[in-house]
């Protein structure tokens, strides 16, 4: 295990010191409890956003809190789901009154502390507190048989949706209905090279023979739909966004934004190799492109790989995302 | 079997921190078969902040005690594990909230309480592949070896047992509930690690509240 | 190897191909070049910017395109200069009478095609080029028995800064005379855990033992000053950190600004647990950190490692660095 | 000697585009020892180009095609050596500019023009383990054989000669331009890439124009 670190039980904390460090402009830390917070927050009559999840995805999700995205993001150890305790001062801390959102990834442990965290607040605090959950990931079978889909890097469509609404002065209801019209239309799909090592464990969380990659692959390792030989860039991308449309037909006409997010030792360069193939296909089906985002916006550590994300546009969704956004991972003028 | 007082349930919860110290490692590897490969590192942090928290202020019976653990549990542990065990611990505590002295009878209530709350919490049945398939059946036994006459000692015995059989049942199915279910078919032949820090718990009670 | 690209001889084509339409906002392409231009260029009245180098050390160049930074960038086959060709034509594009200063990274390669570059088109074309050469790397001897100091991640903070004060209107002299101050006040270095591997060639730049880090790294992997037993993130920011100030001393009461860059393959997470460190040993020498930086601002694909990078501040280059820039990898309001 | 015309210039360029092809690999792994080990590559990237370029349009004097040859390698070739190797050969071009029947005096001229260029645009001097380590010996043995009376093929041999034993030479010599200046001392024991690559280059000229 090579990597730049004191510690490894150290990681979290040290990351979000480094972190309040460089963005201290935008950001501050709540106490010691690895919960980053709008510098400038709470903002008063605004809904708040809180988010958050296990370490090892930065920038997520302490990257996307500031105006126009999340009030809070709650770090949990590497790949563990922050706790109730956290979670709940987050809440209280952002609400100014006019609630708070939830935007939960779809793994059992984020959705169990998340829930537990909002009936405590509604409970004993008297706070006005509501839940989304986002399940993009289409390599997961969505019946009962699972814990259903994940929650991969479309998450970041969702905080950028629902902080506009929450901005320009929507409702709780309103914010909440805005992130549920962007869930609607959100898929995404990733792949996986090569795995990444946990800091405390010191092992690799998968293995992956030298010529093979996994399609499907979520982003702590969780297994995909094929393991296959290394296949060239397009065929990649191709097997990515036949998965997201056969889930999600697209029609020639119809407007999307389009994520191609690195997975944390993925060149820039490869990245840009995909999203030209991503680009190419949905062109050729039509698609008009309004939006492209392309780097490290949900990582796992060290993996190698990428996702796609798709999110279908309308009229109300496009001017959210193009409102401005100032975070320190999520810059919009 | 001891008196359950607040000092032997504090005791207790020490003890069982320390189990999930020296199994730590032992879990985490069940866990890297079927899941993230940190559920022993999650149930040794859980119970470790529990019990500093609780020793820091006690409350003074045993119930309130009880449902005090589930609550630091259920408030700083993260992940799944921790969370879940707490929400068991809290429901059970509270169903015997004021008592001091707890009676077999109250612990049938307990473990109904516990199986209730962490199915209402987790959304898993029986069969899911969760610790569920050795709590519940150790809760039954407890419960038919109760009404069967048998001292609270034997009862728990039972109980041990039933939860030993249970998680080892867990090998043979498909896990429907937590990141295991993402494996689908591939998680058969593996035991569920929750379901077996689970009767390393109990096993851990058993040694703490009889001596054997 | 392991990558996803499509045929190894045309991931720089691609790759700009991925660029262009996940930016086209943005920037263009300047035909077949491999040369990104501003989408609004070349700006009347304005003093062009022109940069580039190898390929492979993305965002860099391309990223830094746009309003308040550069108005174009060449791009080399991975880790070799551009062309003179390609230099020219930019030079010729970006040029609306004001004349066009080049930024070029001390490799020998890069200097001698943008300087003939540079000499052809103020002979033949009769525009007035003026040209500054970055050499920020601490790790290498400055003596005549090198090819000098090389160009690493500070160029970033030259392409800002003298994007700024030719925002700003200044002239060909003024813009020069900007990012000079800025050279002489910029620090940087480097280390790698890890080396990474050129497509067309398909085997390692390097090799370093599982337990060894090299110091001084290269972004090309050219040698640095030492090799060593892995260190703790606290220790590698020390080494790096003392080799910068014994060369760039800093006082109590110095502003600076620090960037923590990352080199492909080193994840988010620890580029702020460097940061932290970085900061706190800054702080601790009374210098005031005015900028952070962390990212990736110059990779070397998919090498593992960082460098940190120093630019001490006076009033007139902490405006130019504040000022505004809209350029796919680097926004400030 | 073979008569110097431009379509013997347009058949040697192909022909060195053809070498650069089959010694790419084997330059490039000299290139990796104290460089980025692509020395090779940009090179045959660079005479392809040129080649393909001069044969699109072709100049009518020898003079100036070697001219043209000069500046396509400096303007399409990118790096160093392709670049370099362009501007001497840009600048020997230009020295005989309208020539179209060159003697071996002339090649004299063309030789100490082309040593200058490179010297001014890499601000390189002998002994610093660049190709000109091999280029100045071959040079200097070309005009001692004309002076001594030798004929252009007996000189151009003992150039190529010279220019081999030059290059070999790198061997003991720490680099102090170029890529592999960085490594100081860890550059002795190694050949220079861009001096081998030069003799390569300067024995295809003289199988191309000699036939041998
Ligand atoms: N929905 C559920 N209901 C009950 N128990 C569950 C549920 N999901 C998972 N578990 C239990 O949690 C254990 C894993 O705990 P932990 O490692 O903390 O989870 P994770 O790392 O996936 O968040 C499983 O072995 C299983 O016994
Ligand atoms: N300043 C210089 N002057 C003359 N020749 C040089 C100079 N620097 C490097 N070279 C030659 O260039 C060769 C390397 O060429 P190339 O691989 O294209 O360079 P790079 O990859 O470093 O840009 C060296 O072997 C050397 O012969
Ligand atoms: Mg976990
Ligand atoms: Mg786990
Ligand atoms: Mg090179
Ligand atoms: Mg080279």
């Amino acid at each position: 295990m090579k990597k730049l670190i004191n510690d490894p039980n150290n990681v979290v904390q040290e990351m979000l010191e480094g972190f309040a460090a460089a963005h201290s402009g935008h950001v501050r830390l709540l106490g010691d409890l690895n919960v980053v917070v709008r510098r400038d927050g709470p903002v008063n009559g605004k809904v708040g956003l809180v988010s958050g999840g296990g370490s090892g995805h930065e920038p997520a999700h302490a990257g996307y809190v500031g105006a126009g995205m999340l009030d809070a993001a709650c770090a949990g150890d590497v790949f563990a789901s922050p706790s109730v305790g956290q979670i709940l001062a987050a809440i209280k801390h952002v609400d100014s009154g006019s609630g708070v959102l939830l935007i939960i990834k779809n793994y059992t442990g984020d959705v169990l502390n998340f829930e537990l965290a909002m009936d405590l607040a509604r409970e004993n605090e008297g706070v006005s507190v509501d839940k989304v959950i986002v399940s993009d990931d289409v390599s997961v079978d969505p019946s009962a048989r699972t814990a259903g889909r994940r929650g991969i890097a479309g998450t970041i469509f969702i905080h950028k949706i629902a902080g506009a609404r929450a901005e320009a002065g929507g409702t709780l209801h309103d914010v909440k209905a805005s992130a549920e019209t962007a869930l609607k239309n959100l898929r995404s799909m990733g792949m996986a090279l090569s795995p990444c090592t946990v800091p405390a464990t010191g092992k690799p969380t998968f293995t992956l023979p030298e010529d093979e990659m996994e399609i499907g692959m979520g982003i702590h390792g969780e297994p995909g739909i094929k393991r296959t030989k290394i296949m060239g860039a397009d065929q990649v991308a191709e097997a990515l966004l036949s998965n997201i449309t056969a889930d999600m037909p697209l029609r020639e006409g119809d407007e999307v934004a389009l994520m191609t997010n690195g997975l944390g030792a993925t060149p820039v360069m490869e990245l840009y190799i995909m999203h030209r193939a991503a680009s190419a296909l949905l062109k050729d089906m039509g698609v008009a492109i309004c939006a492209g985002y392309v780097g490290e916006y949900m990582t796992s550590l060290e993996m190698s790989g990428c996702s796609l994300t798709v999110l279908r546009l309308d009229d109300g969704l496009k001017s959210l995302l193009f409102a401005p956004s100032r975070t320190p991972a999520f810059v919009q003028i | 079997m001891k008196d359950i007082t607040p000092a032997t349930l504090l005791g207790l919860v020490e003890a069982l921190a320390d189990t999930f110290e020296k199994e730590e490692s032992y879990v985490n590897e069940l866990d890297s078969k079927v899941g993230d490969g940190e559920c022993g590192t999650n149930l040794r942090k859980a119970f470790r902040t529990a019990s500093d928290r609780l020793n820091a202020k006690p409350p003074g019976d045993a119930g309130g005690l009880i449902e005090q653990l589930g609550m630091h549990l259920i408030t700083s542990a993260g992940g799944t594990i921790g969370l879940l065990f707490g929400v068991g611990i809290h429901a059970a505590g509270r169903e015997v909230a004021g008592t001091s002295q707890l009676q077999a009878a109250d612990v049938v209530r307990m473990g109904d309480a516990a199986v209730e709350a962490i199915k209402i919490r987790g959304k898993a049945e029986v069969g899911d592949k969760t610790f569920l398939d050795a709590l519940v059946p150790a809760v039954t036994a407890f419960s038919d070896s109760v009404n069967n006459g048998a001292s609270a000692e034997e009862a728990f015995g039972n109980a041990v047992k039933a939860a030993r059989k249970g998680a080892e049942a867990t090998t043979g199915m498909v896990a429907r509930r937590g990141r295991a279910s993402y494996l689908g078919g591939r998680s058969l032949g593996h035991i569920d690690p929750g379901a077996r820090a689970l009767v390393l718990a109990l096993e851990g009670v058993e040694k703490h509240l009889t001596g054997t």
